[in-house]
């Protein structure tokens, strides 16, 4: 504890510290703080402060979560009966495609990245905001635009391509509403591209005194790996969707045959994001797993800079790999070696950070309140997940695979297994910092329970359902697929009660939660030590960072505000 | 690092400031930084695209070729050259601008809208061609008025496939046309606000973003000029 | 700021280029220009797009360093840039060879 | 089978034993890995739980040597996978010679298949057992998949070029056929069997039904579509003579090469002009629009049949798509 700041009161809470201060019962006055700050839809709707900016992608992405939810509801009745008896073929092909739309690139792409990040890294970093405020809010306004053009397509008729977009299919036989879709993705991609550009010049330049890049909480190099692939990524797919549509109105042959365009060059375009973006999705989880098996366990993580390169090593090499999901498309089999190749090698980065995280664990303090049971969650799920990835990566065995239920349970385990446990994870760790109220705990470790059970029972049997051949995007499929395709269902709708809880305490919480102090679980990080809520520039001064994040035990604080 | 909470500084804020920031120096690193990332993702933008056009020309360069030499060699280097013009004079709003002399950041600005105009009208008579011609693909094209090296009409199937050349001419000229489309008004309102005093050498970082992506405007053109108008055609 | 160990008051200076240099670059962008166009009437036989090319990387590094100022500027930009010309040569590299695959190693036809 | 739970795929070609073989071993990795880790969480989070507040656990800051351990063993274990699956597709893409050849198209929502002896099926294939058979495949529409999960054998269909795989059946027996690769309304409905017969049976099989055969029918196309003005067997046509083109190198105008298998001859029909053979004009008129891909496909046939006197008459077409010029790429 060398520098200092004047008036600010010692960060309270911490074992041997000062007590925290009595909350007064019948508080006179709450503090001011960035919720109560001002009041009225305006003072939403047009803030620039980051964190009420990350709860309004907090309610639109629980808004497409829901959507995409009650798609996946519907695709799980339709396949409880090996003949398409409940819907259309036609509808079924859009309830797939509308579920891998909205869930990929309106739910999970912004999740983690747009609310926790978005809240979170400046205040982890000791800054008052992030960079370029107004550029904040632009990428919510261009994110609502683009989900208007989808949610447009839906109700006036739907889209059925496959999340994929494969040409010649999107572009010349499909009489849905590819434009828009097309648009809506295309218009998205930009607030993907700001929020990631946005975040990279915060972490370069606005970092607390002090704070140098090895102190850096993982959160934020997890965010710095995401905003690369943001800023580099997408670009390539909204172009690529932008063709797309131009093909489908106009006709122009860059992708017809017929004209000399090439289908496997749409591949190319459409992978070469489409899987980078895959660790969008999972990085910014990766990050808040970090966060949580650290506070949960009152310890510093271990090997601290492997965790933190590696996040960068599986940014880079992500680009490098989009052709395995071509394997038997006709792409040159040389190539594909290639892609193989580097596939497994990406695979080494993510083993290094499970390891370091269960090597956290050792000797550690561990708490198994809510946020550490979703991160435990995580890490299983997310090896089986990746595990199965390696599946996939392999050559010979991808043949048969490839388009089959293994390939839907292998990117559910990561995703819905993976990234959604480690979204609700940090949700629950850091819940009493953004609303300053606590939820139900037993409520919690509840909704954790069933959500890792249900989901095992859903998406366990599709792997069996792969082996076996069952070709994905399968209205009818043979009848000795049903009993595996029932135990999905059935585990189908016990996950769906156990994403119904937390919606209910949370919500409930927001109003009745008794109020949480600073730093209700006595964890370590910048966040931590300003009142929850937090006030609107977050900190009252300049906040000083005198040594590594997370040195639990030693009564060197990490800073001084 | 001083520390702020000391006592308040007697120097105002510069106005420019905005309240997240605690120095001008961040502000303006922020700002030129945030730029350069924002280059770096145009650079992928522009990828895409390139990558079809390189492997089309690659397996159709006749087609290419032919569709090529229908584009006007004098206009595409005339362009070049008043787009070479326009990031002179824009670096010198710049450096005008870091210097602080108001009336000639303001000449310079107006000099480069004025080049950019200048570009934008050559791109509509260019344009204009080739719907004259029906060369714009799409139902209507045809590939009539091209012809081989020697003068010879197309064969059918690279009269087919010139019209993917068109596609792609038309996507990426017109993907930077767009560029210059978005680049001017917001030189013009550079151009009103050093007028108005705005800038001055501690705070100009808003024309000097705008200079960059000015240049970054140009660059993407230095690239398009020899791929698109410049297919030499010798088999 | 890390970056930038500074007195927070002071004002930011910049490297001024003189115009001499910005004359300089914009006559050989000139040059530049012209000699792509004459080479393209060259026959260079398969040279001519390689040729060309790197007269446009030459033209476009001359305004990235002296009108953009990279030459003067941090590393942190370099290394930005950088990182997007090298992803995009990926790109270029990864869908180009599958279209020219088959020269290194043709595996589809082992009967011819 | 039709009917109960199983928990496997049939086994019914060379290829599903190796590949099973990998997947038994990824199995065995994951599951020693997933154990692991979910045995050492389970562990730690019980033997070292939070017995009360303020608790504070001694720092461990991290371990080069485990760190190196763990990088170190799943990087040759991805190594050793990727070598052997490597080696798996790689045996799956080298056609064997004498593989009897059979034309799959597909188009939106069925699989037609032509045998060269010319018996036709829809959504059927009958194949002896242990031959290796070869399937030249298009598109005529969007893309599909032929696959096979008994044999573990999948291959995309794609408009615009043709793709091959191959597969040697084992067990006599009905297999599903299934289109892998969404296109469209009825993609669940594109389904068929592969019917594997006993050499005799199929023989007989191949006995009735047989219209004429590809390369019969492909002759008929070469007379009504009149390449036979220009492509004459006496070398007095205004193009090059045909025969024993196939698996030849041909040399083209501008001085590159290409192998003429069955892509280059496609399309030599549909874009004539793409690649000039050296020392004629362009003067091939394209044949798009007027020939089916089946069409196609039977001309090929055709050709191939057109062999020097003397040569090997089972050539393999060459499966990759549409190619650069083989020789030197153009500017
Ligand atoms: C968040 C999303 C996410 C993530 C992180 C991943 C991660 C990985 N994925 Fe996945 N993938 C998808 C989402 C994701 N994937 C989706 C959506 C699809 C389908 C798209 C579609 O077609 O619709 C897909 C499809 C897909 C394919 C294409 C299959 C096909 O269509 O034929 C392949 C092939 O290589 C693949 C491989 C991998 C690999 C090797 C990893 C690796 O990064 C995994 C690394 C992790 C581990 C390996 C686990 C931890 C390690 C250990 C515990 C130690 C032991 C390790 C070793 C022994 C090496 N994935
Ligand atoms: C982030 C991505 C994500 C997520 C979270 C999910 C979640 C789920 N997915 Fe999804 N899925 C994809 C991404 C995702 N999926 C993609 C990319 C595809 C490929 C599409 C394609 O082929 O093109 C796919 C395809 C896919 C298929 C294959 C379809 C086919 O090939 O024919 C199936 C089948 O079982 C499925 C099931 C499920 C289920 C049961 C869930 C469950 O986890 C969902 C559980 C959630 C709920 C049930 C909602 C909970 C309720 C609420 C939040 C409240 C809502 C209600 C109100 C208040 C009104 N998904
Ligand atoms: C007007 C005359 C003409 C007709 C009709 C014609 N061809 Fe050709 N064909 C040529 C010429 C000339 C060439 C050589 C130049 C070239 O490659 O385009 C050629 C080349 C070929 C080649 C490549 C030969 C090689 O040596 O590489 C094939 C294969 C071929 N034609 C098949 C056909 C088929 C099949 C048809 C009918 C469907 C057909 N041609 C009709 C004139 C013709
Ligand atoms: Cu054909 Cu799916
Ligand atoms: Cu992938």
């Amino acid at each position: 504890m060398s520098t200092h700041a004047g008036e600010v009161p010692e960060p309270y809470g911490r074992p041997g510290g000062p007590p925290p201060p009595e909350r007064p019962t019948l508080p006179v006055r709450e503090p001011v703080n960035y919720l109560n700050v001002s009041y009225g839809t305006k003072s939403w709707l047009l803030t620039v402060d980051h964190k009420r900016i990350a709860l309004l992608y907090m309610f639109s992405i629980t808004v497409m979560f829901a959507i995409g939810g009650i798609f996946a509801t519907l695709i799980r009745l339709e396949l409880l009966t090996p003949p398409g008896d409940m819907v259309q073929s036609e509808t079924y092909n859009k309830l797939f495609t509308m579920h891998g739309v909205v869930m990929v690139f309106f739910f999970l792409i912004p999740s983690i990245p747009a609310t926790l990040g978005n809240f979170l890294i400046p205040i982890m970093i000791g800054a008052k905001d992030l960079a370029f405020p107004r550029l904040n809010l632009l990428s919510w306004y261009i994110y609502i635009v683009g989900a208007v053009f989808t949610m447009y397509a839906m109700i006036s008729g739907g889209v059925d391509t496959g999340w994929t977009f494969y040409v010649p299919y999107s572009t010349h036989y499909s009489n849905t509403h590819v434009i828009a879709t097309g648009l809506g993705i295309f218009i998205n991609g930009f607030s993907s591209i700001l929020t990631g550009l946005n975040f990279i010049v915060t972490i370069h330049k606005m970092r607390a005194p002090g704070l140098t890049w090895w102190r850096l909480p993982l959160f934020v190099w997890a965010h710095y790996a995401t905003s690369l692939i943001m800023v580099l990524g997408t670009p390539v797919i909204a172009v690529t969707v932008g063709m797309v549509a131009l093909e489908s109105g106009l006709h122009l042959g860059i992708f017809d045959p017929a004209l000399g365009g090439d289908p496997i060059l749409f591949q190319h375009l459409f992978w070469f994001y489409s899987h980078p973006a895959v660790y969008i999705m999972i990085l910014p989880a990766m990050g808040v797993v970090s966060e949580l098996v650290q506070g949960m366990s009152r310890k510093r993580i271990f090997g601290y800079s492997f965790v933190a390169i590696s996040s960068l090593a599986i940014a880079m090499l992500g680009f490098l790999v989009w052709g395995h999901h071509m394997f038997v498309s006709g792409q040159s089999t040389y190539l594909g070696l290639v892609f193989s190749g580097i596939s497994f090698l990406v695979a080494i980065p993510s083993a290094v950070k499970v390891f370091n995280w269960t090597a956290t664990l050792y000797k550690g303090s561990i708490s198994l309140d809510t946020p550490m049971l979703y991160a435990l969650g995580f890490i299983g799920l997310f090896t089986i997940g990746g595990l199965t990835g390696l599946f996939l990566a392999s050559l010979g065995l991808d043949v048969h695979l490839t388009d089959t239920y293994f390939i839907v349970a292998h990117f559910h385990y990561i995703m819905v297994g993976g990234a959604i446990m480690g979204y609700l994870g940090g949700l629950h760790y850091w819940w009493p910092k953004i609303t300053g109220r606590l939820y139900p705990e037993t409520w919690g470790r509840v909704s954790a329970i069933i959500v890792f059970f249900g989901f095992n029972l859903t998406f366990g049997p599709q792997f069996i359902l792969g082996y076996l051949g069952m070709p994905r995007r399968y209205h009818y499929y043979p009848p000795e697929f049903q009993i595996l395709h029932v135990m999905s269902s059935a585990g189908a709708s016990i996950l769906a009660l156990g994403y119904l809880l937390p919606l209910v305490y949370f919500t409930w919480s927001m109003r009745y939660g008794p109020r949480a102090s600073a730093n209700p679980w006595d964890a370590r990080g910048l966040e931590w030590e300003i009142p929850s809520p937090p006030p609107t520039e977050n900190f009252v001064g300049q906040p000083v960072v005198t040594d590594r994040t997370y040195e639990y035990g030693s009564e060197e604080g990490t800073t001084v505000v | 690092m001083s520390s702020p909470s000391e006592t308040p500084p007697v120097v105002a804020h510069h106005p420019a400031l905005r309240h997240h920031f605690d120095t001008m120096a961040t502000q303006k690193d922020s700002s030129l930084l945030g730029m350069w990332v924002f280059i770096a993702q145009e650079i992928m933008f522009f990828g895409g695209m390139l990558a079809a056009y390189a492997i089309y020309r690659n397996l159709y360069y006749d087609a290419f070729a032919a569709g090529s030499h229908h584009l006007d060699v004098k206009l595409g280097t005339i362009n070049t050259a008043v787009l070479i013009c326009s990031s002179l004079t824009m670096a010198l709003g710049v450096h005008a601008a870091a210097l602080g002399k108001r009336k000639a950041t303001v000449l310079f600005l107006l000099l480069t809208i004025a080049l950019g105009s200048v570009f934008l009208g050559i791109k509509v008579v260019e344009y204009a061609d080739k719907f004259h011609h029906d060369l714009v693909p799409g139902p209507r094209y045809s590939a009539e008025s091209l012809h081989g090296p020697h003068g010879e009409p197309l064969t059918a199937d690279v009269a087919l496939h010139s019209q993917l050349f068109f596609a792609l001419y038309f996507g990426l000229t017109g993907l930077h046309a767009l560029h210059m489309i978005i680049g001017v008004p917001i030189i013009a309102i550079m151009a009103w606000k050093a007028g108005h005093g705005r800038f001055g050498p501690a705070y100009y970082t808003p024309v000097e973003i705008t200079g960059l992506y000015w240049h970054f405007v140009d660059i993407v053109w230095i690239f398009l000029f020899p791929l698109l108008y410049l297919i030499p055609h010798h088999a | 700021m890390p970056e930038h160990a500074a007195d927070p008051h002071a004002e930011p200076h910049d490297h001024v280029v003189p115009v001499g240099t910005y004359i300089l670059v914009f006559l050989a962008l000139m040059v530049g220009t012209a000699v792509t166009v004459a080479a393209s009437y060259v026959d260079l036989g398969i040279w001519n797009t390689p040729v060309a090319m790197l007269i446009a990387v030459t033209k476009a590094g001359l305004v990235v360093s002296f009108f953009m100022h990279l030459k003067y500027s941090p590393r942190l930009y370099w290394i930005w840039l950088g990182a997007a010309v090298f992803f995009l040569a990926h790109l270029l590299l990864g869908t180009g060879a599958d279209f020219l695959g088959h020269l290194f190693l043709n595996l589809g036809s082992p009967g011819t | 089978m039709f009917s109960g739970f199983p928990l496997f795929p049939q086994q019914a070609s060379t290829f599903a034993v190796r590949v099973d073989a990998l997947y038994f071993f990824l199995i065995g990795i994951s599951a020693f890995f997933s154990t692991l880790i979910a045995t050492l969480l389970v562990v730690f989070a019980v033997r070292f739980r939070r017995r009360g507040p303020g608790e504070l656990p001694p720092p461990i800051h991290g371990s080069i040597a485990l760190e190196l351990t763990w990088t170190v063993i799943p990087l040759v274990i991805s190594l050793g996978t990727f070598v052997w699956s490597a080696d798996i597709f790689v045996a799956s893409r080298r056609v064997p010679p004498g593989a009897m050849a059979v034309n799959v198209v597909g188009k939106r929502w069925m699989w037609k298949t032509q045998h060269m002896t010319g018996q036709r099926e829809i959504n059927e294939l009958h194949v002896p057992v242990g031959v290796p058979v070869k399937l030249t495949m298009t598109s005529e529409d969007v893309i599909h998949s032929f696959f096979v999960p008994a044999f573990r054998m999948k291959q995309d269909a794609v408009p615009g070029r043709y793709t091959t795989a191959w597969f040697e059946a084992t067990k006599v027996g009905e297999y599903h056929l299934f289109c892998a690769e969404y296109c469209g309304t009825k993609h669940s409905q594109m389904i068929g069997s592969i019917k594997v017969m006993e050499p005799a049976a199929f023989q007989t099989w191949l006995a009735g039904g047989a219209t004429g055969s590809p390369a019969q029918e492909g002759e008929k196309l070469f007379q009504s579509l009149a390449c036979i003005t220009c492509h004459r067997a006496d070398s007095q046509g205004r193009g090059p003579r045909l025969e024993g083109l196939f698996g030849r190198t041909v040399r083209l105008t501008g001085g590159a090469t290409v192998v003429a298998d069955a892509d280059y001859i496609r399309e030599s029909i549909l874009t004539p002009t793409a690649k000039v053979v050296d020392g004629y004009q362009p003067i091939m008129p394209t044949f798009q629009g007027l020939v089916s891909e089946e069409g196609v496909m039977q001309l090929i046939a055709y050709i191939q049949s057109l062999q020097q006197p003397g040569a090997e008459a089972t050539v393999v077409p060459g499966a990759g798509g549409i190619k650069l010029q083989e020789g030197v790429p153009k500017r």
